[in-house]
């Protein structure tokens, strides 16, 4: 394949990939299930990009949505439930050279993962994490997350979830380093697909909430914002998220946010159920720029170094 | 000033001679409130007395509290140093000499049994005139307690003399201790000055002339008022090699960077921290990064990702610490990936005693995660074990795709000891990733049937995309549910075990090949334990020591051996029911850690002598329980 | 219709005079897509029995994928239900009769081996007219192969029966199945058709109409097209108690109702969760409360807040969670604070087999903290138990001021069972926190030094106030580092476990109290255990087993029973390498969790026999290997 | 001791508790250390509410700070690392009749126990929540924490904190049910005093973060603070924290702000370094209410539901 480089010199790549060559094994989500379409439009991606599949990681924790990895055909890690972010800062860390993704649930990132969410955003290493809101534990069953709507009935609130939910928006935007926020729907996969795109150009730590449709233990959770798109605020600025005309017809609902408004974006995520990009900020500095230090020094450097060390505790 | 009369060789005989008198060892402290320097001169004299060719072992005494009160037997801050004419491999019993700058802090010292009647103890005198009666009343009451456990006291007027210099004599003090130790055991005046010259050369000529001064001042102080002159000629080593000398920490963190590992990731905890101090200050001058994640969770798993992208990773920490980890060890277990775990044991269970030692986690290691998580587990027995076994542990990691749990403890942690200078091989560096083609033929876990070792195809290697799982999973790591392919994968990773152990030679017996004693041990009682054993074997005793490094694998044939002694005991610093307690029966008595391992392995009756005393094996207490198991196996026979 | 030649008791004879076999007992099993209704037809079916008198085992078959596609052997969802004239404790061997709606789903129970020459196969028959081609090949392919591996395939239009009253057949084919099996198993109708009326009361009367026809259809529809009629006559009990029916994950959670806990703490996780499920419905209703925390740390650190506070706490996990818990579990070692931890065990390690069952956590439960962390650890061996375990590990819990792990496993968790109704008992609950004023003279760890027991105050209680800490301390709560303090409290925590074994009876034997051969199990393969024993007995093999409630301590007089058999393995759901692996040899084996636990103890040669499938033990194979053994040792002797 | 109760009929205490009755020991932190500031501040506060000791909790973690139950005469709870916060939450779970209070550091609290701090807000349970907020490891000797200014040296990070600080403000004014929210600083006793007391007097969670003087490890943190005050913005309202002449003429720096509004707390927390009342929301429920249904449910009744729930299952 043919590409332009920014300089206008011409790139010769020696491979060109397809679909197939993200794709691996048959998706085993539930028909009607959100997931589906976050996949594809990943995968999407990725061809768009033309990423090399070898050099591109899918991280991920446990959770229905956890199993993305394992639909991809790059490399993948599908780790341990809520620890799918320390994994993915450890392999950025020392392998900037490698396009990690995340996907991981409201359960997995939000719950048990909260810790580790806090803390990736502030490290703000270069990676997109996809955050699949179901607003339920949808792998086990039908337990109440920290985004499920009070009063709804799961098999552990079989009474109705006790809490407000948590919202991940605001929690995100109080975080120092914060320097990409986004929120997008599944059922609407072109602005699903720019959305995550955005997020995947950005360099530095980009978290995209996708409200998700769990047919089969949320099913009424988004049924109102899918019928009503009204109940939905979509955002739109020249530096958010690139938006064709369709969408702009089907939102009666829209704000014109720009990204960079710290302030507003609090109170946007505060008050309404946006879509689109609340923050972005380019130039916070990547953890990775710091982690990778030295990482190809030479033999016969490191040699010298160790001697040295040996030296001052020499007698 | 009265002459001590003590079991210690005297000088009394070789002052008509004017020679000081020729010892082959002696254990020395320097005790005082923190903030006193004692630290900085006991290392100063360690240092003078390695470069003289002494072996020596120094540790510090470390206050229990954040803040304890001044002049608090809570407060004793300080440092041991153990020195000889041969290797000091440990920190030994009771003192030969102390020098305190108040009279309270020994109390703490004597409660750990530090001290002996015959111990010499040089101390300040200040607080005989103090303003504050209660003061004076508490110093006259001590020295008169501590006369009447047989310690010989000298009551020294060192503020006084550094007053003299300086009018700050808080600060100056300890290089006077320094000069009186100097004059004491006949250290190298050039050096000992060089030293204090290196110390305090950043703060400028003057303060160096003034600790010199003191150092001078305390030297003939010594040599005026004291009786106490001796010679420890240095030990004839086998070797001429370079010596270097560092605390267990800091050689982890030497062979941490001798091993060519890229990453650490941490999470502070003591007593393990140190070595993520040093690491921090020097790693990335050899390419390494120390991250310090929010967690030990985080840290094992940011350092499990950085070895699943092929970039070798080791994370270091300490009881609590490993407890947290537990999870994500056996994900690496389960999914085949290198790691190192370097665990500084401290006294437990839980919080326990943070800053004391424990061999409490060995068990833990083997046994901690649910599920059968076969891995390697080694314990380093020396600090300089501390250097190479991190490099043996991060080869072992990769060759048996597997993560290798180091054992060390608070012990070697903070003890400081000079030991050949380790090397520096390219060989000894983790190769650079591969990032060539994968034969896409090969599986990611094309286990081999014998042996259960795999090729690992590395992030970058185009045709070797696979994903990693936590899940059961076939040769490709795909999850798979059914029965052979988990009994297949839980095979082949505990024959990789099996691989390993049928690599290793039997261990070494010190002492014969058989007899009526054997002790094991592991970790750092190695040097305690073979002291008692010669001590022992010297006197006629028979009985030998045998100390294990492979704790899982354990060792090939110890059952072999075993049956070449009458009674086998492990010691160890962990808990184990004694035999005899109230209530405890063969049925029920709770053993040691390592003798549990080695009873079930060879099903021999290994018995075990522990203690959670949080203290390091003395020489001293083995010899007693050796003599006293023999002596009654005399009896019985 | 072919007749079928199958080794079972037939039909054929008994034709004549329209009377049905009788059989001791058979294992049904009805498979199909999820979605289809299967699990509520067996459940129907298993109620039915179970008020008919019979002993009955049901355990639902789970698709191993979330979202399997429709036919695929990964999709098998279904029950098996075991039902008999006498005591039913486990699922068995190879079904007798399955009744499947598709084909393909018994690929994946034909490679869980639960099938066998001359199980029948009742099979939906629509699929030979599929308009998709490949469906009509796959069908009949596969109907070719099972007839080949001897199983005894009969073709049943039971769609097109269902169709005559019914525009959708996937909704009411179950309970035409369930007629179907009404008939061939003697099924009172009148039972039936009133668990219908219980089961569609709620959609109103039509519903309840058309299943209640559908069924009298199936029970038609086999009488018509099927030589198959037996018989089961009732067990005849030796109580007439009144029976409930539960899972042994409801049984935990009637257990925790029954011992008056106070709160449920937990976090999901399979398959611990469904007991909370089941709780957070009826929970309140006893003034109850089940907090779902944000991970499983948090879980456990809110059970144990309440515990200090007064309020009996529980948290319910299974292994990941576990590993999660360890700190804390340490924590309430050291701190002496009462907690049951129910663990139900799944495969391991890591992730690894998340439905399936293992006895992995046994290690864990007892060694998984860094430290010496004695604490007490039964496991339940029937649904009935994991009632009443907890209630007594409420108990000990706060006799011995301990946590108290209470093992499961995803055999009980997920089997149904009907048992004696457990009474409920106001001296079974929690005593009322109390509050009235502390003696100040008495410490918070006053600890009894024989048994290590001491009373504990409860906040709110005047005088009281201690602050509880994970440190070392003394007996008044204070944190102390000194070696004395450090030894004594390990030494009361674990003399508890010595207190508490000396109140244990030694286990009985099933079997004769001696022989040849002892098995030694723990945990849910009692039944499994036991029947298959009772076979190889009455067959003349002198075999016995052993089952464990108590693992820590370990119950008492096991050496002397051992010293009655020639030889002795254990049974367990969990990993050992086989003696005859490659590379494998008595230096390096690594031994199942159970026989580790007694080889160290008992130094007696325990061997085991495991595997890791996943799957409940069978009590054919456990007999198999009986004979195996006994007839290898004949061999040898 | 007398008090007249609120609707004025006269109490009759039995005791009258001291400050000794609040005291435990000798406090072991080193001198200067503000930690000494607040635990005498807590102390008095109990003392002027006369809290029954024996009612009263202290529950911490582990760290310097969170050695202050040793020093209280009540109960308390030294726990682990991070885990103060599900600890009390247990404890108020089934005993709302507790009074907790909680010590907590900045590693304690915003590194190890992160997911718990989020979650802790959310569930808003009756209890006083002090972040002793140094902005170093202390009992560990000086590492990074999560509030320390970047570039500061720290035993991990010698070459200087390579990450800009946490602020644990604005994270938590973005979780759902947050009710209370203040700093204050341990050199001012009047300021502390009134805040913790505020704080205490609120049902719900009260989070105090405390910018607390560390003189052994990071000295120089507030220095700046300390000796300009202009360079804290005093928050002024009559709803916020009670603040006396004095205090108002040594802050110049004042803004008021009415504490129920969210947007201005937020803003203010993410450029100033506040000093007073962020947030408060009284109305916010409280888990207790509901997890302590059903507590003092008599024996019988017990009885009654526990055959109830046998015959669900009896055939
Ligand atoms: C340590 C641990 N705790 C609990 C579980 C059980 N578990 C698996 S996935 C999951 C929640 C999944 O919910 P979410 O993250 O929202 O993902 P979804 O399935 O909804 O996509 C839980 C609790 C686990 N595997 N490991
Ligand atoms: C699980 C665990 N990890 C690490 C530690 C070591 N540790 C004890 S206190 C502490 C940090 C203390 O810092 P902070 O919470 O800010 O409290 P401070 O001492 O500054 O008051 C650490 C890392 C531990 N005790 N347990
Ligand atoms: S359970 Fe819900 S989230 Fe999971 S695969 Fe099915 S639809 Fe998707
Ligand atoms: S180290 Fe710092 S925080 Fe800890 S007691 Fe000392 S001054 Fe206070
Ligand atoms: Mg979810
Ligand atoms: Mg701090």
């Amino acid at each position: 394949m043919f590409g332009l480089k920014a300089d206008w010199s011409l790139d010769i790549k020696q491979r060109y990939f397809s679909l197939g060559d993200y794709t691996a094994g048959e998706a085993r989500w539930c028909p009607g299930c959100g997931d589906h379409g976050v996949l594809t439009v990943v995968q999407r991606i990725c061809r768009d990009e033309q990423l090399l599949p070898e050099k591109t990681v899918a991280v991920s924790g446990i959770g229905c949505s956890s199993r993305l990895p394992h639909y991809m055909g790059t490399y993948g890690f599908h780790g341990l439930h809520g620890r799918a972010l320390p994994v993915a800062c450890g392999i950025k860390s020392r392998r900037p050279d490698l396009d990690v993704w995340v996907a991981t649930g409201d359960g997995d990132c939000y719950s048990i993962g909260t810790g580790h969410w806090i803390h990736a955003v502030r490290y703000n290493m270069d990676m997109t994490v996809l955050v699949f809101d179901n607003s339920v534990y949808g792998l086990t069953k039908k337990q109440t997350s920290p985004t499920t709507p009070i009063g709804f009935q799961s098999n552990t609130h079989p009474q109705g979830a006790p809490l407000e939910p948590l919202n991940p928006l605001t929690v995100t935007l109080g975080i120092s380093n914060v320097s990409f926020v986004a929120q997008t729907i599944d059922w609407n996969p072109v602005h699903l697909y720019e959305t995550i795109k955005a997020a995947h150009n950005h360099k530095g730590f980009s978290l995209v909430n996708i409200l998700q449709r769990c047919p089969v233990y949320s099913d009424n959770v988004f049924k109102h914002l899918q019928e009503d798109p009204s109940q939905l605020l979509l955002l739109t600025h020249e530096k958010g998220i690139h938006l064709e005309k369709s969408l702009l017809r089907l939102f009666p609902n829209q704000q014109e946010h720009d990204p960079l408004n710290m302030s507003e974006a609090y109170d946007i995520a505060d008050q309404n159920v946006p879509v689109g990009l609340l923050y972005h900020n380019p130039d916070v500095p990547c953890y990775e720029d710091i982690s990778s230090q030295g990482k190809d020094m030479g033999i016969d450097d490191k040699l010298v170094a160790l001697n040295a060390a040996y030296d001052q505790f020499a007698i | 000033m009265s002459k001590p009369s003590n079991n210690l060789q005297m000088v009394e005989n070789s002052e008509a001679t004017k020679v000081p008198v020729r010892i082959d060892e002696h254990i020395v402290e320097i005790v005082s409130d923190s903030g006193e320097g004692a630290q900085k001169a006991g290392q100063t004299f360690g240092t003078v007395s390695a470069k003289m060719g002494n072996g020596v072992w120094t540790v510090e005494i470390i206050p229990a509290e954040i803040k304890p009160p001044a002049r608090s037997p809570a407060g004793a801050s300080g440092i041991r140093i153990r020195l000889g004419s041969h290797n000091m491999t440990n920190m030994g019993d009771a003192a030969d000499l102390v020098v305190a700058l108040n009279e309270q802090v020994l109390y703490s010292r004597i409660a750990t049994h530090a001290y002996k009647p015959g111990t010499v103890i040089l101390l300040e005198n200040k607080w005989i005139t103090d303003p504050d009666p209660k003061i004076r009343e508490q110093y006259q009451s001590a020295v008169a307690e501590f006369r009447e456990n047989g310690l010989i006291v000298h009551e020294l007027a060192m503020e006084d003399e550094c007053l003299k210099l300086t009018p700050r004599p808080r600060l100056g003090k300890n290089m006077f201790v320094l000069g009186m130790l100097s004059y004491i055991y006949s250290r190298d005046a050039e050096k000992a000055n060089h030293e204090i010259d290196l110390t305090f050369a950043r703060k400028g000529e003057k303060v160096v002339h003034l600790n010199q001064q003191l150092w001078k001042a305390g030297y003939e102080f010594a040599k005026e008022n004291l009786d106490y002159w001796y010679e420890i000629p240095p030990w004839e080593r086998e070797t001429t090699k370079p010596l270097i000398v560092t605390s267990g920490n800091q050689a982890l963190g030497l062979g941490v960077m001798a091993s060519g590992m890229d990453l650490v990731s941490m999470y502070p905890i003591t007593p393990a921290t140190s070595a993520s101090h040093y690491l921090a200050e020097v790693f990335h001058n050899i390419g390494g990064f120390v991250h310090q994640a929010e967690d030990e969770i985080a840290a094992i798993g940011f350092a499990i990702g950085s070895s699943f992208a092929g970039k070798t990773a080791c994370t270091i920490t300490s009881g609590p610490g490993l407890a947290l980890k537990t999870e994500f060890v056996a994900l690496a277990v389960m999914a085949e990936i290198p790691l190192v775990i370097a665990v500084v044991q401290r006294g437990g269970p839980s919080t326990g005693l943070p800053t004391k030692v424990e061999q409490g986690d060995l068990l833990a290691s083997l046994y901690g995660e649910p599920g059968d998580a076969p891995k390697v587990v080694i314990a380093a027995a020396t600090i300089e074990e501390c250097v190479h076994f991190v490099i043996m542990a991060r080869k072992l990691a990769e060759t048996f795709r597997t993560p290798v749990i180091l054992l060390t403890d608070a012990n070697l942690a903070t003890g400081v000891q000079p030991y050949p200078r380790p090397e520096a091989k390219a060989e000894w560096f983790a190769s650079p990733i591969d990032q060539s083609p994968w034969d896409k033929g090969v599986d990611p876990f094309q286990w081999n049937e014998e042996t259960g070792l795999s090729p690992r195809p590395i992030v970058g290697q185009p045709g070797g995309e696979y994903v990693l799982t936590g899940l059961a999973h076939t040769t490709e790591s795909k999850v798979a549910y059914d029965r052979e392919s988990n009994q297949r994968g839980c095979n082949m990773r505990s024959r990789k075990l099996a691989a390993l152990w049928s690599t290793l030679k039997p261990p070494e017996i010190h002492g014969s090949p058989e007899g009526e004693l054997l002790l094991v041990g592991w970790g750092s009682t190695l040097g305690a334990i073979e002291e008692a054993v010669d001590k022992a074997r010297a006197e006629g005793y028979k009985v030998s020591s045998l100390h294990l490094r492979f704790l899982s694998p354990l060792e090939p044939g110890l059952e072999e051996i075993f049956s070449r002694f009458k009674n086998i005991f492990t010691i160890e610093i962990n808990y184990s029911d004694e035999a005899d307690a109230p209530l405890i029966t063969p049925g029920n008595r709770r053993y040691s850690q390592l003798s549990i391992l080695l009873r079930a392995q060879t099903l021999v009756d290994v018995d075990c002598w522990t203690n959670v005393h949080g203290q390091p094996m003395q020489p001293g207490l083995i010899y007693d329980e050796i003599t006293r198991r023999l002596n009654a196996m005399k009896g019985e026979s």
